[in-house]
């Protein structure tokens, strides 16, 4: 029986928060191998577990992978996709009080600023639309980091004047009102993906069944919590904490992320993401065909 | 004197230097990857670079700021708490309980609160550096003033001293050693925090610089802020054992 | 073994006895039990009575443990008895005061201060300017055959030299009340003798009250006015002897005379009574 | 009998707590914050936490991790601080090198500490021991240091070996030093019990803290911050008793601190 | 001012001449130089030359600071001198061994034991079982006058009793040499009697070599076979004075001794002389 090491994050992993809450559900789970879950506060931690080797696979954002590859050596394959901005779906936007005089991307010019992780993944879209309205976001601006849990509460208290927004605090602060959106990312492109499953390429190379059967699982877990909305808001109360009537007035309905029915990584949207990184400086040029294994992907039957 | 000296000198660097062959040898023979360990020689001559350019220099003086304006704080605070309560009955009654409560608590989960109530800028760090470093030194002001021998103050009062100048006169004193080793240690963990608050929300200061760098995998810069702190602790501790010698000169112990 | 009432005793100072002695020293029926580590009770000292006139010199004599530094601590108000009553000019004794100037057994000496600086200690606290304060200070310092150590600090000083920085610690502010424990123990019989006649000297001209404990019977009966003697287990008041000496003394002279040696005698064949009944007990 | 003294000081840690809470509620009520609850919201999620299994579990976890990282830390560092005390050498040594490692932050090493000691136990329990040690160390050297020179002449005069002086006369006699340092300690360790599971976490009192904090439930932030404070008590509760134990022999002799009152 | 090298005194101990005394301490031209606080050299010992035959008492007098505390340390090994050298059996005196056992002036008990914890303290070291080391140390307690005190802290005593504590802990592991800081310095007249007579016992049952620094001068006269007079500043070695009194001595006996009476007379009256030429100068 072998282990293998995955490292997670909050809050939008519904089908690995089913392996992990419903192990029984799956066959191969604790029967042909075990998962030895470690959770971290964002991505780029687990970026750099994954290149110490710490991890065999994790959640990971396009922008963090990327760095890993470019600065960190690592070789790494996308095998599985969590959630992307779908159409006419949440997308992670920049929110403003009601009175606020900001009315447009140009009148940020010389505002303060928050971003839940500077040079994070949301900052190449963010800085391309910027530019695209005149603003440098490096001189007209001033940015600091605002993590999502304390962003609704940051602009309330006027300490920042506009600040980006995340389900399920969006949600949160929607009902409360009070707030606008001033933009979000999908005006930069649409179907960015924001948190996907890579694994550690010599891992797989190893053991490509033991991958298989985890991409397996992780597309049957995403196909479970889409079938199953009732239990899909238990799973995640129980890993998030977080109370079942905040959950219920976004979770999996439209005003959520995008979810793919097989957990299918997007491609060309992830290569088009890289390319804006690129075009912002904030990456040299990246080809995404090498994250791609010719099998191990999901969706995986 | 001076022999003697540079013995110890050379004592002291010894172990840096073994460090150092350690990380070149963990380097070289592959124990760790260079992107994640970069040679110290690298990192050096980076340091190097680094410290004459004007933004590094900004980014040192930041977090100097804040290391020192926390660490001033508590160290006010926790002396002059950790005497009072020594000296007084009533306020150690209130005291001990709230310390007791207090000093346990991890101040970092307390940090998103604090960066709404002071803002991102200096106020929220300084605040909790200084949250960090006061307990380890208000609590050996306490051991320290509430074990001073009682006939040096029993001497003072019959010299005529009031109450309240005891205090400075010869509680400060006398516990003086005890005070300084607390503060050794509050400067250590200040070193230690004005990072950590830098990196969690990063606006600038060496935390800032590191995480930066750390996110883009960018490992020899990202070891220029660690290295730098280190420096910074030794030298601030050289400075704090000097000014220990020379407070502590009439103690036996000096 | 009989207690006698310092109150009783109507004690007259022989050479300054132009004006009318009052008491400035009442202590009344004062004991003291301490409650050691192992949570038993210690009597130190046992139902205490003397009285104390204004100028005089008072030696305590008395067995080791007998209780009489802590005798001192009452009266420089640095503890207060179990029971019984401390008063100085009347006022109960609550606190220390630089009314009553101690030179405790131990020396006490501020670690972190020099020779110069403890000296300067308590002028300095009575407010005296700095200059005037170091001036006196070296004078004492000089007195105390400390010359040329001022800047020392005490871990650098000999057990004798740190008794004397003591001595001269207290003189300095000049209390009208001195609490002196033993404070020519640690000394050669040299500095003792120059010391003892300083001391008389420092008394003579300014009109001091001195308690002094001492483990010498000719030092307790050269310098006192009266004697007291203790006895031990608990510590208690043996016998009070005045001594009727003329002032002012020169050592050499009393050498010669048949009082003072009687003095010594009869009190060391008093401690010698109490020793056999001690231990036939 | 109690006397009314006694009674304030047996009833002045529950006082001080109600007051503490008391100060907190109106705080969060002027504040009218959401990151920051009032007193009475966090007391009320307390029961969640503590009546979930999985919670004790993972707080157990963590003080299990803490039990070890606080005991190895003073198993090493009383003797260490103790040799740097009497060793002029052993100080020279140790002291440039501790003053270089100790001020980095651990958690900037947590990736290179991931790639020696992967994510779990060891690492977390490595931190707390380094939280600990620090003032360990720090308050044995100085409590060694100031050992009264003759008390080791006494003991050297009895045919100790210096090992044996280390141990049957430094050692007590630096004793309430000593137990500052790990008093400290003590403090130190819970801190780092939670902030250790800051960035990587798999079961544990910080992660459930930490998750909380992510997600913006701030009631049980705050209630994890009391159940911390609780432990903090408790734990030092029985250390002042150990305490009062060990160095029953250096208490002032006399009734209050400074004989102040 | 003389420097009597002592190896030149061809002294033969006056009662238990049977046998030829050796040397067990050579001192051999040592001098001590501190480094003060304020970076000035002080000479506390400057060309110390002394022989101490096996058995002997000597006694060591000087005016206070002169060094007499650094010369012990020395001889115990506790400091090593600037110059010159120490020797014990003719091997080097390099650091401190169970065959030379100080008492020091501060005492030095260890605070964290009883009265009874720091007697035992040395026994139970060289392996003494318990029970025995406990027997023999309640001995000693009794001996010095603590019976009744065995459990209480170092604290809880009076500065007399501390002392004879650490007489006690040094005596009971019986140290060839014994290196005694004014052991009764702060005893009253009483005790001190008593425990120089124990002393003077002990020495004579254990044929020990004591080396005794006291300020008493009758004491010392009393007690030795050799006294060493040492003047200040720089700490010399001033006389060496072969006390050629019988023994086993008697107080009372020896009261009526012309003889003792004329070392008495004979010693103050060269710390006179040299008090005067030190005034002088
Ligand atoms: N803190 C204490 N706890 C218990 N007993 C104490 C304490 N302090 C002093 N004692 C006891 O009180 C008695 C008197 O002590 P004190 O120091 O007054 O004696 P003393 O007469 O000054 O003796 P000495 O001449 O030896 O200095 C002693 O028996 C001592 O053991
Ligand atoms: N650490 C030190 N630094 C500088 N000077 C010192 C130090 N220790 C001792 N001395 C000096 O050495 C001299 C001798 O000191 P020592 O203690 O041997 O005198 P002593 O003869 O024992 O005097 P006493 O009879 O007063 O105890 C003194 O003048 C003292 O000031
Ligand atoms: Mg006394
Ligand atoms: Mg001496």
């Amino acid at each position: 029986q072998q282990t293998i090491r995955v490292g997670w994050t909050i809050p939008a992993e519904e089908s690995k928060y089913w392996m992990m809450r419903r192990p029984a559900e799956f066959p191969s789970i604790g029967k042909t191998y075990n998962i030895e879950w470690t959770q971290f506060q964002g991505t780029a931690p687990m970026t750099q577990a994954l290149a110490a080797g710490a991890l065999d696979c994790a959640t990971q954002a396009p922008l963090s992978l990327a760095n890993g590859v470019v600065g960190g050596n690592l070789k790494a394959y996308i095998v599985a996709q969590h959630v992307f901005e779908k159409p006419g779906g949440f997308s992670v936007y920049w929110a403003v009080m009601d009175d606020s005089p900001i009315k447009t991307i140009a009148d940020l010019k010389g505002k303060t600023v928050g971003i839940s992780v500077i040079g994070g993944g949301t900052q190449g879209p963010f800085n391309l639309l910027l530019k695209q309205n005149g603003v440098d976001p490096t001189k007209d601006i001033k940015l600091v980091e605002v993590g999502f849990a304390v962003s609704e509460d940051a602009l309330r208290q006027g300490r920042v004047d506009a600040v980006n927004m995340n389900q399920p605090f969006a949600a949160r602060a929607e009902a409360k009102g009070g707030t606008r959106k001033l933009f979000s990312l999908s005006q930069a492109m649409p179907n960015i993906v924001h948190i996907l499953e890579a694994c550690r390429a010599d891992f797989v190379d190893k053991n490509p069944e033991l991958v298989k059967t985890y991409v397996r699982d992780i597309t049957s877990g995403m196909k479970k919590a889409l079938a199953n909305r009732e239990e899909t808001l238990k799973v995640v109360n129980e890993v998030l904490k977080a109370p079942l009537p905040v959950l219920e007035t976004y979770l999996l309905k439209d005003n959520d992320f995008g979810r793919d029915p097989g957990a299918a990584p997007n491609f060309p949207a992830i290569q088009k993401m890289l390319d804006i990184y690129a075009e912002t400086g904030m990456l040299p040029k990246l080809d995404v065909a090498q994250f791609k294994h010719p099998t191990i992907v999901a969706p995986l039957q | 004197m001076t022999r003697l000296l540079s013995a110890n000198v050379f004592l002291g660097i010894a172990p840096i230097v073994l460090v150092i062959a350690l990380w070149q040898g963990l380097v070289s023979f592959g124990f760790a990857p260079a992107v994640l360990l970069p040679p110290p020689g690298f990192v050096f001559s980076r340091l190097l670079q680094q410290l004459v350019t004007w933004t590094f220099q900004q980014e040192i003086a930041a977090t100097l700021i804040r290391l020192f304006a926390g660490f001033a704080i508590a160290v006010v605070l926790g002396v002059s708490i950790g005497i009072a309560a020594a000296a007084n009955p009533a306020i150690n009654a209130v005291v001990r309980p709230i310390v007791r409560v207090l000093a346990p608590l991890p101040k970092v989960a307390l940090y998103p609160a604090l960066l709404l109530l002071l803002g991102f800028g200096h106020g929220s760090k300084i605040t909790l550096v200084a949250a960090d470093a006061l307990f380890p030194i208000l609590l050996s002001t306490y051991y320290g003033a509430s074990t001073v021998e009682q006939k040096l103050i029993w001497s003072a009062m019959a010299a005529g001293t009031p109450r309240y100048e005891i205090l400075f006169k010869v509680v400060l004193p006398a516990a003086m050693p005890s005070i300084l080793t607390g503060c050794r240690i509050g400067l250590v963990i200040s070193c230690i925090v004005v990072f950590l608050a830098e990196m969690i929300t990063s606006t600038d200061g060496l935390g800032h610089a590191l995480v930066t760098a750390a996110r883009t995998f960018q490992a020899v810069d990202m070891f220029v802020p660690l290295i730098t702190i280190s420096l910074l602790g030794l030298i601030l501790n050289g400075l704090l054992g000097a000014l220990r010698s020379y407070l502590l000169r009439g103690f036996p112990e000096a | 073994m009989t207690v006698v009432p310092a109150r009783s005793s109507e004690w007259v100072r022989p050479v300054r006895s132009q004006e009318p002695a009052s008491a400035i020293i009442e202590i009344d029926r004062v004991s003291q039990v301490f409650q050691t580590s192992a949570r038993k009770d210690h009597v130190a000292l046992s139902d205490i009575s003397l009285t104390i006139e204004e100028g005089a010199f008072v030696s305590i004599l008395g067995p080791s443990g007998c209780g009489k530094s802590t005798l001192l601590y009452i009266v420089g108000g640095f503890v207060s008895p179990t029971s019984g009553s401390a008063k100085i000019k009347g006022h109960a004794i609550t606190r220390p005061g630089p009314d009553r100037g101690p030179v405790f057994q131990e020396f006490a000496l501020f670690p972190w201060k020099t020779v110069l600086g403890n000296v300067m200690y308590g002028p300095r606290q009575q407010g005296v300017r700095a200059a005037e304060a170091e001036a006196q200070s070296l004078a004492l310092i000089e007195m105390v055959g400390l010359k040329g150590y001022e800047s020392f600090y005490p871990k650098e000083l000999s057990g004798g030299m740190k008794q004397r920085v003591a001595l001269a610690r207290t003189l300095a502010y000049h209390p009208e009340v001195l609490l002196m424990d033993e404070p020519f123990g640690a000394l050669d019989a040299h500095t003792r003798t120059r010391l003892q006649n300083d001391l008389l000297n420092i008394w003579e001209r300014d009109r001091k009250t001195v308690l002094f404990v001492t483990h010498s019977v000719d030092e307790a009966v050269f310098l006192s006015d009266k004697v007291v003697m203790m006895s031990k287990s608990p510590g208690r008041i043996r016998e009070v002897i005045d001594i009727d000496l003329p002032r002012p003394r020169r050592r050499n002279e009393l050498l010669l005379d048949p009082r003072y040696q009687k003095y010594i005698v009869d009190i060391e064949r008093m401690f010698d009574e109490s020793d056999e009944a001690g231990q036939a007990s | 009998m109690m006397s009314s003294a006694t009674l304030i000081r047996r009833a002045a840690p529950v006082l001080a707590c109600i007051g503490l809470l008391a100060v907190w509620q109106v705080a969060s009520l002027a504040l009218k914050n959401d990151s920051f609850p009032t007193a009475i919201d966090a007391i009320r999620a307390i029961p969640d936490i503590l009546g979930d299994k999985e919670s004790l579990i993972n707080i157990l976890a963590s003080l299990r991790r803490m039990a070890i990282g606080f005991g190895v830390a003073v198993l090493v560092s009383i003797p260490l601080g103790l040799l740097m005390g009497r060793s002029r050498s052993v100080a020279a040594f140790f002291n440039p090198l501790l003053m270089v490692i100790y001020p980095v932050p651990k958690a900037a090493l947590m990736p290179i500490i991931m790639l020696w000691l992967g994510v779990g136990d060891v690492t977390k329990t490595l931190v707390i021991f380094l939280g600990v040690s620090l003032p360990v160390i720090y308050h044995s050297f100085e409590g060694a240091k100031a050992v009264e020179e003759k008390m080791l002449w006494s003991g050297a005069a009895m045919g100790l070996s210096p090992a044996r002086r280390l141990v049957r006369i430094v050692l007590p006699a630096a004793l309430p030093e000593i137990l500052t340092g790990c008093r400290t300690g003590l403090v130190l360790a819970l801190i780092t019990m939670i902030t250790s599971e800051m960035i990587a976490r798999q079961s544990g009192a910080g992660n459930i803290l930490f998750n909380a904090l992510d997600m913006g439930q701030y009631d049980t932030v705050f209630a994890m911050i009391i159940i911390v404070g609780a432990m903090g008590i408790c734990l030092d509760a029985i250390f002042e008793r150990v305490r009062a134990r060990l160095v029953r022999w250096s208490e002032p002799q006399f009734d209050m601190p400074l004989s102040f009152s």
